[in-house]
């Protein structure tokens, strides 16, 4: 741990208690949905009636699920991609700039969070159809649900780290010779780098989670992954999805490894850069 | 060329429907069959609401329905009545489940009787009274959703009540949810199945071709028939309006060809379910199951689905209302 | 000093215009469509809809029962936000003062893999260790304690648990960012002037930090309200929430229905994240 | 008023509001190509806002100014020929000191090998060589400081805003960076206009001098102008230590007038036009006031008190009414406070001050 | 050395790393209770870390330090009895004025009346009455460098430590604040700590100043001591200009010596050992140069250069070797540059230095 100015042992210690006691709390239930991975018997007996790593060959081996795996590592980064791109312009106009309508704006923003997932599917799905745009049931029908699905995250997250940057540090930029929107990339972005990356995993990770709105815009072909386990699980309840969802957390910890690595310094705070510590 | 989409379900209920387009699109490679597997849940809304924006633009041609979901579409307009001449195969269907105007072909059913926990109870159940005796306190679990239709109406009708007087069902539920009956209420079949191993529930109202497969893969799970008689849950194929004559001509092409008797017993020896074919017979191993006696068969409780689908939305209010609020 | 100008040119109608522009053209405009259409269809018009008409929302807005439901997503949310932010933001504190590789890595994917897994799938997790015989209560159960059992799940306890199990990610990472961006001089100002760790906490550190709590607060709750998945697995059916019913009656094809509870829905949840939104502004109105 | 053909920076009726409380209230100004121009007033009193709405940081709400002939209202902030040297640095803190200085010339894509030597020199200059992979935060206040300065001018615009530049540097450090700001401004003929609350710095570096108080200009002129001949109180009074007293003329002589003050009377030079009798405020600047052992030639004066200030010593001196301050210099023996004391003044040393009480 | 008893703050070895750059190396310093101490030095040599190490910012690498007897190590800062001034600041963005000079007060639970008129008190002696509600972020660079005083003065503290209060202030204001901190810590006994880089401040202010350079701690004594017997040449060169001049002693007599340097030979007080023919370095003050027209009493030399400071004006002038340089006071007439003038000084302002080079 490392100590903050201001800091007390007894308050660092509470914190490191708090924290374990969380994360004990959140790793319960998936440590026995990964025990259960291994479980030699198809229907879920506790405790396991014996090791099998079947599930896994099943999990990795189904095409539906290669296909969905596939499919929703496109729908996730291309719809993080968008929604970042339009995203951080709408932030920085927000806490930047005065213009008319602006509350307005942020009430819209708050909707596509609240609306019940199924009925933003519903009336998108007839939006899809109604406008004779060909969305539905493809790609970009599906980056443009779950763009439209995340923008609400992404703002909030960027706004909240952009009213941080001191603009001061812009008007050096621009001063030095920099156009507004150099300025912005050279020196703003930079700074927001935690807000960036933090925004861009929630947007993915939703992407990557999004079952209730997304099965109203897909056909077979572009079937994500959650569609599949939904699928599958409907029919099947043996502990494929459990292995299937051990991997994935696997795969996930390999990326925050090399997300690590790739900082250099060990911790979440280099991952994600800031400034106060 | 003409592609034809096809509506099937998830599973089980997969692999006979691929073979056949399969072979079909090898002898007519003109023809390219889509297939959408799904859930009519999810998939009977986005039929219903795409025939309503574009009424020729079908989002399937044809499908796999259930008699809940077939009643719907029937009264809200979205199926069409197959052709005789173009799939002889409906005369085959049995008298009882031939649907009017053969709006779809309804060829095989499953039945719900009451799943148990073989490790809880030695002596399997017997009756439907039984999810409401006080020894099973706590220890039963509903289905949710479905079986505010059919399993409202099925105690109904035992308790004299009907599809048009619901109260005597809906009586029994509420006062049993007041006394802390049930357990909960499930949404799935995954659910169902890890609250039964686990012991937490004792007994449930459930499909057979979902709990067969379960006790066949070893689960302390059992499956028996309440002598008050099964509630039958038939399905089959249903033509939905708006596709093209060609579309519609090759669709009920392959809906005839999967009315086949080979196919038809193919088909619910994977997917569990039994057929409603005159001219189908089941193979020995199966036709011992006490589910499918011609007794049983006759006693099941055959519901009205047309009348469900109109009372609906009226009985699932009340269903909140009065049992799941008590639970 | 508040930018005077750097946005100098920015002050013309072109420049929000560009950048609230591709936002609004492929999100913002499909998303308002939606909301028309499910306007639209809330009062009767929609293909073979019975044409211009109010009932729909007469009905359920004059049902007792309709208003307990309101009230139970709202209350629901507001539990699982305020949890998630007490049990969050000390999180925070903590992943910021990480400084291992491995517990970094840990911590992270922990906090993480809940969204990994489908709720079903989870639920089976949650099944052995709150029910009546799981893990918990066979320890509380046990002597000293001999206690309980309780019922931990299948109720709206076990929807608030997995809620906040779910949850919890999106609280913790908005915190996460604007703890990071704090300037650690404040602090220790607060702490020279004579500030225990306590009132710096107070008085420096969660002042300064509110924005991120108010963001992570409206996440969970507009999240948390609008989930049905959990609380139909978790709930046992006994939790009914607006969103629950909304997928049932799309189920059901009862549009009308569906769109009017999704449009108060909506609106509820709106209202109370504009009082949050309010709160934002009054607390940092004057910084920029 | 702006002479537009001499003019490199010009302001004309410049005011500035923030919400309604007006910060800079109508100036008037023109300041020469390749002049070394200051501006010097107590703090608050709009000296940085000035300087920022010449940047084009910030829109003057009414007037205008232009930049070598041009209008600048509305003219984007890179798109001028300044650079400005930040009060508060606004230095980028994602960026380690080499970035920093380079920031400028990235932008302008000067070649890789001449941003090599451009930063380089600069932060020789700035003495920070060594410094380059530092990041910001582990600086020191005077070496931010430094790199700020750096930054602005290792691009060497036409017009270069300072704003208080030395500040936070020791007197070295700022006689060294004075010589070569003065050195590259003469060099590159650039125009510097040099915010600074330091009258000295002003005096030793200025070709001119505005004076500004409360969003206003007081007096605008070269050092020794603003220092010995102030028109206002406050020019007299901000300008350097004085002594101001108010008197009356007694006499008008042929070249010089006699005054009555505090009691005594003595002569002064006759500049400008008095009449006997008048009122008249003048300044006496401590650093004419000789100081002498007691029984000497002057006026006999008890010694109140005694500073102290290494190169220079001030004493403060009773006067009927009150006290006035005397410095000297180079003294290697203080002069302890109680004793009395010869005090003379010349007559030139005492003048009259012609502008606004302010 | 460091005497307990009367020592407030006493130093101990304390050294400071960051990373493997030693910052602070070695210090030992007793601070008296009651005095007013400054560090003085030029930017970077770790005048602020060793401030914050006093205030418990910093944790010192090694050596300890105590305040009042108590030792400070691992005291937590908030348990400290000392306040700082923050070079950089560091005032509270989510309060206004008000909120963030009573800061300290409300959270040692002060009475409400009594932070009311403490609070006042303060905003007007920094003079910022009427400007209690304005946002930070709305303060010029001076008045938030006088919210920073008052934030830490209103507390009252033992110690208090002082990291260039002034530096963005302009003169008047300065010295009013002098004044009023001197007042201050008279009336509360408080001990000050203050770091400045400007040392006439310094030796206006202090009882005592320490004169820090790279990490050490050159020589300490009160102002005059630095001014007129610096030890090193680093202390003679910081601490105001001076001309160090290397020569050779050329002859000892009774109380003086003669010293040879650029071809000419003079006079200067005997004050330590030296030998006929040692080399040595001195230092000769400008002030102490007289400068009078050609032909007078003196060195004939040519004057190279002339800058006006106001009160003050430099002369540079040719020596064999270099240039010298030279400052009078007063001079309502500048001499110009060209021509050449007599120049004098007296034996004492000759000072051998005894210390290292540095
Ligand atoms: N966190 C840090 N990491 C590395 N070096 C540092 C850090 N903080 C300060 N330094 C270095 O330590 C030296 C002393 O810094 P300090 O701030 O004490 O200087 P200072 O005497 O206050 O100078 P100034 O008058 O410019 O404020 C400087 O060279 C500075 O670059
Ligand atoms: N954004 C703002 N809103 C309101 N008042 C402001 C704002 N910016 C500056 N002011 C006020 O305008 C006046 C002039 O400010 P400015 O920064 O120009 O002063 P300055 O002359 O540079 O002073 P200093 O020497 O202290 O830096 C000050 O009284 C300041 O409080
Ligand atoms: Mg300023
Ligand atoms: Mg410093």
């Amino acid at each position: 741990m490392q100590a903050r100015a201001g800091d007390s042992k007894a308050a660092v210690l509470m914190l490191r208690m708090v924290l374990g006691a969380v994360l004990v709390f959140m790793a319960a239930p998936i440590l026995i949905v990964v025990a259960n991975s291994f479980n030699s018997s198809q229907f879920n007996v506790w405790p396991p009636a014996g090791f099998t790593l079947d599930w896994y060959h099943k999990a990795l081996t189904m095409p539906q699920f290669q296909r969905g795996f596939v499919n929703s590592v496109i729908a996730g980064v291309l719809s993080t991609l968008v929604v970042l791109a339009v995203g951080t312009p709408l932030a920085y106009a927000i806490v930047r700039i005065k213009f008319r309508g602006k509350s307005l704006l942020q009430g819209v923003l708050l909707g596509p969070l609240v609306v019940p997932r199924i009925a933003m599917g519903f009336s998108l799905f007839v939006l899809y159809l109604a406008s004779g745009s060909g969305l539905y049931g493809s790609m970009s029908g599906i980056v443009l649900g779950h763009a439209l699905l995340m923008l609400p995250f992404v703002v909030s997250v960027l706004v909240a780290n952009l009213g941080e940057v001191d603009p001061i540090v812009e008007e050096a930029a621009r001063d030095l010779g920099a156009g507004a929107v150099e300025a912005f990339v050279r020196v703003v972005l930079p700074q927001i780098r935690p807000g960036l990356i933090v925004a861009g995993l929630l947007a993915f990770i939703t992407s990557f989670d999004e079952v209730e709105t997304t099965i109203f815009l897909v056909k077979p072909v572009v079937n994500t992954l959650p569609i599949e386990m939904y699928l599958y699980l409907d029919q099947y309840q043996d502990p494929t999805l459990a292995a299937l969802s051990t991997l994935l957390i696997a795969l996930s910890m390999l990326l925050v490894l090399v997300g690590l690595m790739f900082a250099k310094r060990g911790s979440l705070r280099f991952l994600l850069g800031g400034r106060g510590a | 060329a003409t592609r034809i989409s096809q509506f099937i379900w998830t599973g089980a209920q997969e692999p006979v429907p691929r073979k056949l387009a399969e072979a079909y699109m090898k002898a007519h490679p003109d023809v390219t069959i889509e297939l959408t597997a799904g859930t009519n849940a999810a998939m009977y809304p986005k039929i219903k609401a795409s025939l309503d924006i574009s009424a020729n633009d079908p989002l399937v041609n044809f499908g796999f329905f259930n008699l809940d979901a077939s009643a719907k579409g029937r009264t809200a307009n979205v199926f069409a009545p197959l052709d005789k001449t173009a799939v002889p195969n409906v005369e085959n269907i049995l008298d009882a489940y031939r649907q009017p105007d053969d709006i779809g072909a309804i060829f095989c059913m499953d039945v719900c009787g009451l799943v148990y926990n073989t490790d809880k109870i030695k002596e399997p159940p017997k009756s439907w009274n039984d999810l409401f005796d006080p020894k099973y306190k706590g220890k039963v679990a509903l289905f949710d959703y479905y079986w505010a239709g059919n399993g409202l109406v099925a105690l109904a009708k035992l308790n004299g009540g009907s599809e048009d007087n619901i109260e005597p069902g809906m009586k029994i539920y509420a006062d049993a949810a007041a006394a802390g009956q049930f357990h909960s209420l499930y949404t799935s079949n995954a659910q169902l199945q890890q609250l039964l191993v686990s012991g937490e529930v004792w007994i449930a109202p459930y499909f057979r071709g979902v709990a067969l497969p379960w006790a066949a893969g070893g689960a302390p799970i059992g499956y028996s028939v309440p002598t008050e008689g099964q509630v039958t849950f038939p399905e089959g194929f249903q033509l939905v309006r708006g596709g093209s004559a060609e579309q519609t001509r090759i669709s009920q092409e392959i809906i005839n060809l999967s009315l086949a008797p080979e196919a038809v017993l193919d088909y619910c020896k994977t997917a569990s379910v039994l057929p409603l074919m005159k001219n189908v017979t089941l193979p020995a191993d199966l036709a011992k199951d006490p589910a499918v006696q011609p007794e049983a068969l006759k006693s099941a409780i055959n519901l009205d689905y047309a009348k469900m689908a109109a009372n609906h939305t009226a009985w699932s209010d009340q269903w909140n209302k009065r049992v799941k609020v008590n639970l | 000093m508040t930018g005077g100008k750097a946005l100098g040119t920015f002050r013309s109608f072109y420049v929000p215009a560009m950048l609230v522009g591709p936002a609004t053209l492929i999100v913002l405009i499909p998303f308002i469509a939606s909301l028309v259409v499910l306007g639209v269809y809330s009062v009767g018009f929609y293909p073979g809809g019975a044409g211009f008409d109010l009932g729909v929302w007469k009905t359920f807005l004059s049902d007792s029962y309709s208003w307990t439901v309101i009230f139970t997503s709202i209350r629901l949310a507001v539990i699982v936000t305020f949890f998630c932010l007490l049990i969050g933001y000390p999180v925070a504190c903590a992943l910021v003062r990480l400084d291992s590789m491995l517990m970094s890595i840990i911590a992270y994917t922990v906090i993480f893999s809940p969204l990994l897994m489908s709720v079903v799938v989870r639920s089976y997790g949650w099944l052995l260790l709150l029910s009546d015989s799981g893990f918990l209560n066979s320890l509380l159960g046990a002597w000293p304690l001999n206690l309980g059992p309780y019922r931990l799940i299948y109720n709206e306890i076990g929807v608030i648990i997995a809620l906040v199990h779910i949850l919890l990610p999106f609280a913790v990472l908005p915190l996460i960012t604007v703890l990071l961006q704090q300037p650690q001089q404040l602090r220790e100002a607060a702490a020279d002037l004579g500030a225990s760790p306590f009132a710096i906490f107070w008085k420096v550190t969660f002042p300064l930090s509110l924005p991120g709590v108010i963001v992570a607060a409206e996440i969970v709750f507009a999240l948390a309200v609008s989930a049905f998945v959990t609380p139909a697995v978790l709930g046992g059916g006994r939790v009914l929430n607006l969103s629950r019913l909304v997928y049932e009656n799309i189920g059901n094809i009862e549009w009308g229905l569906a769109a009017v509870q999704a449009l108060i829905l909506l609106i509820a949840a709106v209202g109370v994240l504009l009082i949050l939104e309010r709160f934002n502004r009054r607390t940092f109105g004057e910084k920029s | 008023m702006a002479s537009y053909e001499t003019g490199d920076v010009v302001l004309t009726a410049v005011e500035k509001c923030f919400g309604d409380s007006s910060v800079v209230k109508g100036i008037d100004l023109t300041i020469r190509k390749g002049e070394f121009f200051s501006l010097l007033g107590p703090s608050g009193c709009g000296k940085t806002t000035t300087l920022r709405m010449i940047a084009g940081l910030e829109e003057p709400t009414s007037g205008s100014i232009s930049i070598r002939g041009e209008r600048m209202n509305g003219v984007p902030i890179n798109k001028r020929p300044t650079n400005l040297v930040f009060q508060k640095l606004a230095l980028f803190p994602h960026l380690n000191v080499w970035d920093n200085v380079a920031f400028g010339l990235k932008l302008k894509r000067v070649p890789e090998a001449e941003i090599r030597t451009r930063v380089g020199e600069m932060l020789d200059m700035v003495r920070l060589s060594g410094f380059e992979s530092r990041s910001i935060a582990s600086l020191s206040g005077g070496q931010q400081q430094r790199v700020a300065i750096a930054r602005a001018v290792v691009n060497k615009p036409a017009v270069l805003l300072l704003d208080e530049p030395l500040g936070a540097l020791d007197l070295k450090l700022q006689t060294h960076l004075q010589e070569e700001l003065r050195r590259i401004q003469r060099e590159l003929a650039m125009t510097f206009v040099y915010v600074t609350h330091n009258q000295t710095e002003a005096m030793a570096m200025s070709d001119r001098i505005g004076v500004m108080n409360a969003g206003q200009l007081e007096q605008v002129g070269a050092a020794a102008d603003l220092y010995l001949r102030p028109q206002t109180e406050f020019v007299a009074g901000f300008v350097g230590q004085t002594n101001l007293i108010g008197g009356k003329v007694t006499a008008i002589g042929e070249t010089t007038i006699s005054i009555e003050a505090f009691g005594l009377t003595f002569d002064a030079v006759r500049r400008s036009a008095v009449e006997t009798g008048q009122a008249v405020t003048f300044s006496l600047r401590p650093e004419q006031i000789r100081i002498a052992q007691a029984g000497g030639a002057g006026i006999q004066l008890p010694l109140v008190d005694a500073t102290f200030f290494g190169a220079t010593a001030t004493y403060r001196l009773q006067v009927p009414g009150g006290t006035i301050v005397a410095q000297t210099q180079g003294d290697l023996q203080m002069l302890a406070p109680g004793q009395t004391v010869s005090v003379s003044w010349p007559p030139e040393a005492v003048v009259l001050l012609t502008g606004g009480q302010s």
